[in-house]
């Protein structure tokens, strides 16, 4: 799957690209959640957006319940709609400022049922109690909520027609810890009563270490690695996601001075990305051939695919010591 | 100190420079083709003669000259020594060339229409050989638009040039022409003169200079005048006239405006056709209070011809007055005679449940029009018949009236012969609405009826018959004033259009 | 026994509004030694950054100082005059803030900004100004800092910026260093090269830190000692091991079991019930009773001062866990 | 993006407003009613056949497209025509009232903008404070005022009371003082208003507080750091000021009887005059498009971030 | 800083909008004057002691007394009433100008800002078209083709000053477009027509509503210039313009025909702008806190 955006720059040259995804092809199963992990501008959201048809692919192939996505009839678009949900980062920003909760429910049981208004209330004041709120919010504006129960009608917009796939964006991230974890538990709830299928992006591996059965982690468009959490964090082959994984601050004090790999540099421009493994330039790992062929996402073990030449010689293991010991 | 010496001096210190403003930038200088003339035109050009003080005819150029017992041949005689401004001599050849220019270049051209031949008969005698009689030539003849210009110096220039600078006999010449702004005179030192009512019949020795200028806001002018910056305003606005009389350093000239401010009615629209409403319309319109809203500067007028119109007859105009008095109920009458009245009681009259709504053009740029438009909607309401004014310019109403494209339109003329009539109310010269074949009839024959006293009772029987027909609506006609300081001296404004005879003016300093 | 550098006393500063007044400081009392590194925590909202700006007097102008001292050096800088000020702020006192992106002034260029501060403080002349700056931006890591230092700051991307930053503040090589949140816009990877150079930094001029965070990862990798903060007012201060391992105060305790890291994965993850207060009218008593699962009757009506509870480690809780 | 590129660029977004322009100028010029020949023919002594004749010489016979361009070709040649009523060329008319207007109009845009910046500044600094509130009310009360409201009191208690000035007309650069004052006073307010928000939203800005962090004298804060952000909007808004103002020269030229293009496109209209009409609009276009190209330029030299704000990811 | 702007933009909607208003004392004094020209307009037939197209040339050009407040034009018509049924034809002109300006530039904002590309170019290109003009040249314009009268001069100038509602609905548009919500909108299924009516245009009512109380001053301004110049409203109606118009001829013997009609004109204009300016204040905090 590839999406590019059209840029253009001055008015005599050629329209230029913006490689937000880059040949990603991944799978999802019902019943569980991927966490999609990466840095700012990694494409992270370009993805999410794009498996819900809410940005048009450049190319590649979306198979929703065994159906192209992109080639929808209306009335397939309509049940793909009812079908999906997503929840995004800031969650005042996700909703219409000028909407009461009750009428931002309303909207999709108008849009996709055609229940009465008695049916519609009695679905909506279930929903919101389901997500921790109650009937005395019906009535308010999101501002007259505090930021978690916001996130938390968001939530229950997304899940109101009871959808098989919701593309959670961030979702606690502009949030404090304490309301962060009332989210977290919020989700792993209704993840398990409704069978929901979870496409968690965050730019915190903690995070998607929590809430994750596969963790796909991403860099400058492109997957780097994907495999199951377990796998990713005690296994890793990926030097970037080894360096993420240094990177973290680790909340106790005793693991101030472990051993890490920091890597330099900044994340590339994805107008035109480096030539070769997008991450050569600041890998300390790299190689020659890094620079010149672009390594694919290849199957290391099973259910672990790395897209690094180096992938069968690198262990990191002892690097990651410290840090798998405090999971553990 | 400074006063002192001058009373030393024994003889008053003279200014130089004439200051005069009015009102609008002349459009062009060369007087056969701009549409209208101002004081300008009138100081750089010479008639061959001019209207005198009694409405006579007076020699200026000419010496004098002949009218063939026919009225079929008119022959002038010119000084031996006139020349035009540039010191070219001013012979019978030029005039010729003259008027043939004009009857090619100019927007009047129609003027020399029943001109057929020019002929030389030596350097200083023209001959003019008519295809008809046409008394009302002497009409041009008078104003500066017949004056000769130097058709030589235009043919070498060019028209577009020449309108900038042209060339022409009389007292002033152009030095200088700011565009917006003023225009610089300087004597003529080759001007001569045979106007028989001035003592000075050559250059001017007082004042060197002319400077004109154009300050299009009435207020501006005044209060240049007031402040000493100009010495004589044209134009002046109705509302100041009251206080400039009062006021003991300006002296205020008056003339009566050769023509009338009316209402012209499209005689072909219901509910105008009848001739009752137009009546009505006559009767109900109160030209008292309309005179008391322009400041006594109108004169309430009935008829058709203004006094300073050539063949106005005095008791036409007292005829017209008896018949069309201002009477309400006899207007209310004529309107219940003609089938309208107020059933449902709004005020406003009607007849088969439509009321009688007319919309009167008025001009903005015509302040006794603009003025009077609200007080004639005012009058007219008082028996019922509804006026909505749109105002244009008045360019604009007019030719809105030439398209028959209108009900009521304020409109006005200033023309000394009683031919512009012709140009109002004949069925096919004038190109509006009305038409009758007697009017048509006498109005062509007015034209060339030599004798004055015959001409004058064509135009009177002409104006009885439109004292019955009604397709314009007199209101009233127009005081014109000039005012000038009192510094200057020995100035003449002569009527009808207040042309400027600075010939022996002087200007005191102080 | 560390000399104290900087010494807050019954710090009160209220944000006037239409609402009524906004108590974001509310009778701090906060002893910061020299050379030490000490973090700020707490929810958003709490007042951390309130705190901190009062101390070099940048608070936005509806903000109100109402009563406290501020001891710097032995000097009340909440006495100081306006231009006095001037010459602490930058000289002895940095501060960097949270948003890189809107801290930098966008039509200057690097260069002169980061030179600026000498030629404020030192009358150094403008070319040496310059020179030194490029030295300074090399120091934290700007590549080809001769021809950066020429760009505006729109040129550089969020981590170039708060470099710059850095640079900018401590040129003049300051005593205190407060950073508010300086990572919180960057990048999991910019933030660690970041936080390492404010580490190397704070070694290389003997700085004394003053950090402001959220992350609690950043405090157990950065600091000494912690003071955690709520509602406007300081409930804990003590070491970093002491706060980690044996929170005193209910807030700081659940706040610690909130961590996602220290918790299995997919498993359910302890909570504060409730919201913080408003801070226009905050709870009587203690501030965190309504959220507290020890809270008693004193605690609805007596506010808890601050009981030092062992050297280093100071509680406000009339019934603190031990 | 260089500079160069980035002018071009915007001149060449012009011409098709330009050209936009001329096309729409000329329509409507095309269908005012009134016919152009009756005007021209004042007076009540005209007959038809001299009508008909002119409308010949004046080429009002042809389609419309052939006028317009018969019409265009001629402009671009410089030759905006000839005017019905004075018969001479418009563009001498332009070229002979274009430096009144110009003087009035540089008179008080320099005006407006020197009282408008330096009040808006010390309001901004001073906010809240007395004179704050008496300076920003008179501002809107100013802005509030019809100029030629304005003008026409002035002229009643300068000219016409105290005759320290001509009461209209021009008479040299003392008769431009009222007129000016009368298309400067909104102008001032607005530009006041301006100053004052900006200078208030940029001391607001994080760099400000930085600026301030970094222990800066007031000074240098606020003239350096404050004003070259605060100015930009001024400065876009001086461009787009030059030709607005034009519109205010036209009431307050024809109020002052100035002999300016303002006075003369009024007088045209009321005289139908519109090969004149049209030559005055398609300059004051062309004014327009110059000023806001000067405009983006001025601003993209004081503000680095405009030239490369396309070239910027989002 | 976030949680700054939140902090404002919850402001924007609550009820204690009106209480942040009422701390903008000019704002309240814009209300009370424009509450006293509605007053004046609602009840001109009760309380004006004339009729104001009653002529009387017998009492003209008397200055202002007790049975003539503001005295008598050169018609002998009552300034004070006329000046009175003018708040009438002012606040109209102003409503109906800023009704077809927002009628005209919103749905074009809209739509440039919803759909962008080609639409948008298209639709800035006609804005800056407009734009460029300086509008009392271009109204003048207009008013030639339709003619004298308040209707065409309103929608001269309405037609001309359209241009800054398609800027702000657009820039606002754009600045809304990209928040989540709309995404989210999509995301469940709203059609484009009901994102634009149901999330866009609610959120573009703010600096909408702002922007109107600033055009209507402008609006009235511009239309009694016209009348001023003798293109607009046509006697006898009493428009303040052409009531300055017919006054500026009696300006120094009867100031009073001119004084009161532009004095009006002014406190109209200014409880606008006054108004305007605090409910920008109060909806567009980027003024606000400093
Ligand atoms: N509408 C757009 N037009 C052009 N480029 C875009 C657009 N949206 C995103 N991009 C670019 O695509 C790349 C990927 O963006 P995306 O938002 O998917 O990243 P992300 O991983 O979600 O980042 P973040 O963590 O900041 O949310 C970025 O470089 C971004 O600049
Ligand atoms: N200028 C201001 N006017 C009014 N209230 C303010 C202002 N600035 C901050 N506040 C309020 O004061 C309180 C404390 O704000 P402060 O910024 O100090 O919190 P913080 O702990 O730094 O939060 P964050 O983690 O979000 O930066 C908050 O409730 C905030 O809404
Ligand atoms: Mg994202
Ligand atoms: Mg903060």
């Amino acid at each position: 799957m590839k999406k590019y955006f059209e840029f253009k720059k001055g008015i005599f040259s050629k329209p230029q690209y913006i490689r937000a995804v880059d040949g990603v092809s991944f799978s999802v199963n019902k019943g569980t959640t991927l966490g999609v992990v990466g840095e700012s501008g990694s494409g992270k959201t370009t993805l999410g957006l794009t498996i819900l048809r809410l940005i048009e692919p450049t190319s590649g192939i979306i198979l929703f319940n065994g159906r192209d996505i992109m080639h929808l009839n209306r009335d397939e678009l309509k049940w793909f709609r009812r079908s999906t949900g997503i929840v995004f980062q800031d969650p005042y920003s996700s909703l219409n400022p000028r909407m009461r909760v009750k009428e931002i429910l309303e909207r999709p049981l108008k849009i996709h049922t055609d229940y009465d208004e008695k049916t519609r209330s009695e679905i909506i004041v279930k929903t919101l109690e389901e997500v921790g709120l109650s009937e005395e919010h019906l009535m308010r504006y999101p501002h007259e909520l505090s930021g978690g129960q916001q996130q938390r009608v968001a939530i229950a917009r997304a899940i109101i027609l009871k959808p098989l796939l919701v593309v959670l964006d961030e979702p606690t991230s502009s949030l404090d810890v304490s309301v962060q974890a009332q989210i977290l538990n919020l989700l792993l709830d209704l993840q398990s009563k409704h069978e929901l299928t979870y496409i968690f992006i965050t730019h915190d591996l903690l995070t998607a270490r929590h809430i994750s059965d596969y963790i796909m982690v991403m860099y400058a468009g492109k997957v780097v690695e994907y495999s199951t959490t377990r796998e990713v964090f005690t296994n890793t082959k990926h030097p970037y996601t080894l360096s993420l994984l240094s990177s973290i601050p680790i909340p106790d004090p005793k693991l101030k001075s472990r051993r890490r790999i920091e890597i330099t540099g900044e994340p590339p421009s994805p107008l035109n990305p480096p030539k070769g493994c997008r991450f050569h330039p600041r890998c300390p790992y790299a190689i020659e051939m890094c620079k010149l062929k672009e390594p694919e996402l290849l199957e290391y073990s099973k259910e672990h695919f790395v897209a690094c030449h180096r992938a069968s010689e690198l262990d990191f293991t002892e690097l990651l010591k410290d840090i798998t010991s405090f999971f553990a | 100190i400074y006063t002192s010496q001058r009373a030393q001096l024994g003889a008053p210190q003279l200014e130089r420079t004439l200051i005069i403003a009015i009102p609008e930038e002349p459009e062009g200088l060369d007087i056969q083709q701009v549409t209208w003339a101002n004081e300008v035109h009138g100081l750089i050009y010479q008639p061959l003669v001019i209207l005198g003080p009694n409405m006579s005819i007076v020699p200026d150029l000419a010496v004098s000259w002949e009218v063939s017992e026919d009225g079929t041949v008119i022959i002038f005689h010119l000084s031996k020594d006139a020349k035009f401004s540039n010191g070219d001599p001013l012979t019978a050849e030029v005039i010729k060339k003259s008027i043939e220019r004009y009857k090619t270049i100019s927007p009047y051209a129609e003027d020399f229409a029943d001109v057929e031949r020019i002929e030389v008969l030596d350097e200083y005698t023209v001959k003019l050989i008519l295809k008809r009689p046409a008394p009302y030539l002497w009409a041009v003849l008078v104003t500066v638009y017949g004056a000769p210009v130097n058709a030589n110096v235009a043919e070498k220039v060019g028209d577009a040039e020449f309108n900038r600078n042209p060339v022409g006999s009389g007292p002033y010449k152009l030095v200088e022409w700011v565009r917006g702004s003023h225009v610089v005179l300087e004597r003529n030192e080759y001007y001569k003169t045979n106007i028989p009512f001035v003592k000075n019949k050559g250059p001017n020795p007082y004042i060197d200079k002319v400077i004109i200028r154009f300050i299009p806001e009435d207020l501006t002018r005044i209060a240049e005048l007031e402040a000493g910056r100009v010495h004589i305003v044209r134009g002046v606005p109705l509302t100041e006239v009251k206080r400039l009389k009062e006021n003991p350093n300006i002296q205020l000239y008056e003339t009566l405006s050769p023509g009338i401010h009316y209402i012209m009615v499209n005689v072909l629209k219901e509910p105008l056709n009848d001739v009752r409403v137009r009546k009505a319309i006559m009767l109900a319109i109160n030209r008292d209070e309309i005179a008391t809203v322009l400041e006594g500067n109108v004169v309430p007028w009935y008829s058709f011809l203004s006094p300073t119109n050539l063949c106005f007859n005095k008791t036409v105009e007292e005829l017209a007055e008896k018949l069309y008095a201002y009477n309400l109920e006899k207007a209310r009458e004529l309107l219940k005679e003609a089938g309208w009245v107020d059933t449902d009681g709004d005020g406003i009259v009607d007849k088969n449940g439509v009321p009688l709504k007319l919309t009167l053009l008025s001009a903005v740029d015509d302040p006794a029009l603009k003025k009077a438009a609200p007080l004639i909607q005012a009058h007219l309401a008082k028996v019922g018949i509804a006026i909505e004014i749109k105002e244009y310019t008045y360019d604009y109403v007019r030719s809105l009236t030439r398209e028959w494209n209108f009900e009521l339109a304020l409109r006005r003329f200033s023309w000394a012969d009683p031919d512009i009539l012709i140009y109002l109310v004949h069925s096919e010269y004038g190109n509006y609405t009305y038409s009758n074949p007697e009017v048509d009839r006498l109005l062509e024959l007015g034209r060339g009826v030599v004798d004055m006293t015959e001409r004058t009772k064509v135009y009177s029987k002409v104006q009885e018959i439109l004292l019955e027909d009604l397709p314009l609506i007199p209101l009233f006609v127009l005081k014109e004033y000039t005012a000038v300081n009192k510094n200057v001296k020995g100035l003449i404004v002569l009527p009808p259009y207040g042309d400027l005879i600075i010939h022996d003016a002087w200007i005191e300093k102080g | 026994m560390p000399r104290t550098l900087l010494s807050i006393k019954d710090l009160r500063v209220y944000y006037e509004t239409i609402r009524g007044y906004v108590k974001a400081v509310d009778s701090v009392d906060l002893e910061i030694y020299e050379g030490e590194s000490f973090c700020l925590i707490g929810e958003t909202g709490c007042g951390k950054s309130t705190l901190a700006l009062a101390i070099p007097r940048l608070l936005p102008p509806n903000a109100r100082i109402l009563s406290g001292s501020i001891m710097f050096k032995n000097i009340d800088l909440l006495k100081l005059s306006d231009s006095e000020l001037e010459e602490i702020r930058g000289r002895d006192i940095a501060v960097v803030f949270q948003n890189p992106m809107s801290s930098l002034n966008p039509v200057l260029r690097i260069g002169l900004q980061v030179g600026e501060p000498l030629v404020a403080h030192f009358k150094t002349p403008w070319r040496e100004a310059l020179i030194s700056a490029i030295k300074q931006l090399s120091r934290v890591g700007i590549p080809d800092p001769h021809l950066r230092s020429k760009d505006y700051p729109h040129a550089f991307s969020g981590g170039m910026k708060q470099r710059s930053m850095i640079a900018m503040m401590t040129s003049c090589k300051p005593s205190l260093l407060i950073a508010d949140e300086p990572t919180t816009a960057l990048d999991v990877t910019i933030q660690a090269q970041v936080l390492r150079l404010i580490r190397e930094l704070k070694e290389e001029y003997g700085l004394t830190l003053l950090l402001i965070t959220h992350n609690f990862g950043i405090v157990a990798e950065m600091c000494d000692r912690v003071g955690v903060m709520y509602a406007g007012k300081l409930v804990e201060v003590g070491n970093v091991i002491d706060i980690f391992e044996s929170p005193l105060h209910p807030y700081t305790k659940g706040l610690i079991e909130c961590v996602i890291a220290r918790r299995k994965s997919k498993s359910r993850l302890s909570q504060i019930p409730g919201a913080p207060p408003s801070l226009i009218n905050p709870p009587g008593g203690c501030r965190f009773h309504p959220r507290c699962l020890y809270a008693t009757s004193r605690c609805t009506s007596e506010e808890p001062g601050l009981i030092e509870v062992s050297r280093k480690h100071i509680v406000a809780c009339h019934n603190y866990v031990r | 993006m260089g500079l160069l590129t980035y002018i071009t660029k915007k001149l060449l977004i012009g011409i098709p407003v330009i050209f936009g322009v001329t096309i729409i100028l000329f329509y409507i010029m095309y269908i005012l009613p009134g016919d152009p020949i009756q005007l021209l023919l004042s007076g009540e002594r005209v007959t038809p056949e001299r009508v008909e004749e002119l409308r010949r010489a004046w080429g009002l016979d042809q389609p419309v497209y052939v006028q317009y361009f018969y019409w265009l070709s001629r402009i671009i040649r410089g030759d905006l025509g000839i005017s019905i009523v004075t018969k001479q060329p418009v563009s001498l008319l332009i070229l002979q009232r274009l430096p009144y207007t110009l003087a009035l109009m540089l008179t008080s845009i320099l005006l407006s903008y020197v009282i408008g910046v330096l009040t808006g500044i010390i309001t901004a600094l001073k906010r809240g404070s007395l004179l704050d509130s008496i300076l920003s009310t008179s501002s809107i009360i100013c802005y509030s005022i019809p100029g030629f409201w304005f003008g026409l009191i002035l002229m009643l208690i300068f000219a016409y009371y105290l005759r320290l000035f001509p009461v209209s007309g021009y008479e040299g650069w003392h008769s431009l003082i009222l007129p000016a004052l009368s298309l400067a006073l909104p102008s001032s307010a607005y530009v006041m208003r301006l100053t004052r928000a900006e200078m208030i939203e940029v001391l607001g800005e994080d760099y400000i507080r930085t600026a301030w962090a970094k222990g800066l004298s007031k000074r240098r804060v606020l003239l350096v750091h404050a004003l070259r952000n605060a100015i930009i909007p001024v400065v876009t808004m001086f461009f787009l000021d030059l030709p607005w103002l034009m519109g205010g020269a036209v009431v307050i030229e024809t109020l002052f009887a100035l002999p300016g293009m303002g006075r003369l496109l009024y007088v045209s209209i009321l005289k139908q005059d519109y090969p004149v009409v049209q030559g005055i609009v398609l300059i004051i276009t062309i004014l327009t498009v110059v000023c806001n190209t000067l405009g983006d330029v001025v601003i993209a030299i004081l503000d680095p971030r405009i030239r490369f704000e396309r070239g910027r990811s989002v | 800083m976030i949680r700054l702007i939140s902090e404002r933009i919850k402001l924007l909607s609550n009820n204690e909008t009106f209480k942040l208003f009422l701390t903008y004392k000019r704002g309240i004094i814009g209300l009370l004057l424009l509450s006293l020209m509605v007053f004046l307009a609602l009840t001109a037939d009760f309380i004006a002691p004339k009729k104001f197209d009653e002529v009387d040339p017998s009492s003209r050009l008397l200055p202002p007394s007790i049975k003539y407040l503001f005295g008598t034009d050169h018609l002998g018509r009552d300034v004070f009433s006329r000046v009175i049924y003018g708040a009438r034809i002012a606040l109209w002109v102003g409503l109906l100008v800023v009704l077809v300006e927002a009628g005209i530039g919103v749905p074009l904002g809209l739509l440039a800002g919803f759909y962008g590309g080609r639409v948008d170019k298209f639709i800035s290109a006609i804005t800056d078209l407009i734009w460029a003009f300086p509008p009392i040249v271009l109204a003048l314009a207009i008013v030639t083709i339709l003619g004298p009268g308040l209707t065409n001069v309103v929608v001269a100038v309405a037609v001309v000053s359209w241009a800054p509602y398609t800027r702000v609905v657009r820039a606002k548009t754009l600045s809304i477009i990209s928040r989540e919500f709309i995404i989210a909108a999509r995301a469940i299924g709203e059609s484009s027509f009901s994102i634009m009516l149901r999330y866009i245009l609610p959120n573009t009512l703010p600096p909408i509503i702002v922007l109107a109380t600033l055009t209507i001053p402008s609006a009235i301004l511009y239309t009694t210039a016209l009348s001023f110049l003798g293109f607009g409203a046509q006697p006898p109606t009493p428009d303040w313009g052409l009531m300055l118009s017919e006054g500026r001829d009696y300006i120094f013997k009867a100031p009073w025909c001119c004084v009161f009609p532009g004095l009006f004109i002014t406190l109209t204009a200014l409880s606008f702008n006054l108004l305007g300016d605090a409910l920008r204040e109060v909806l567009d905090p980027k003024l606000r806190y400093g």
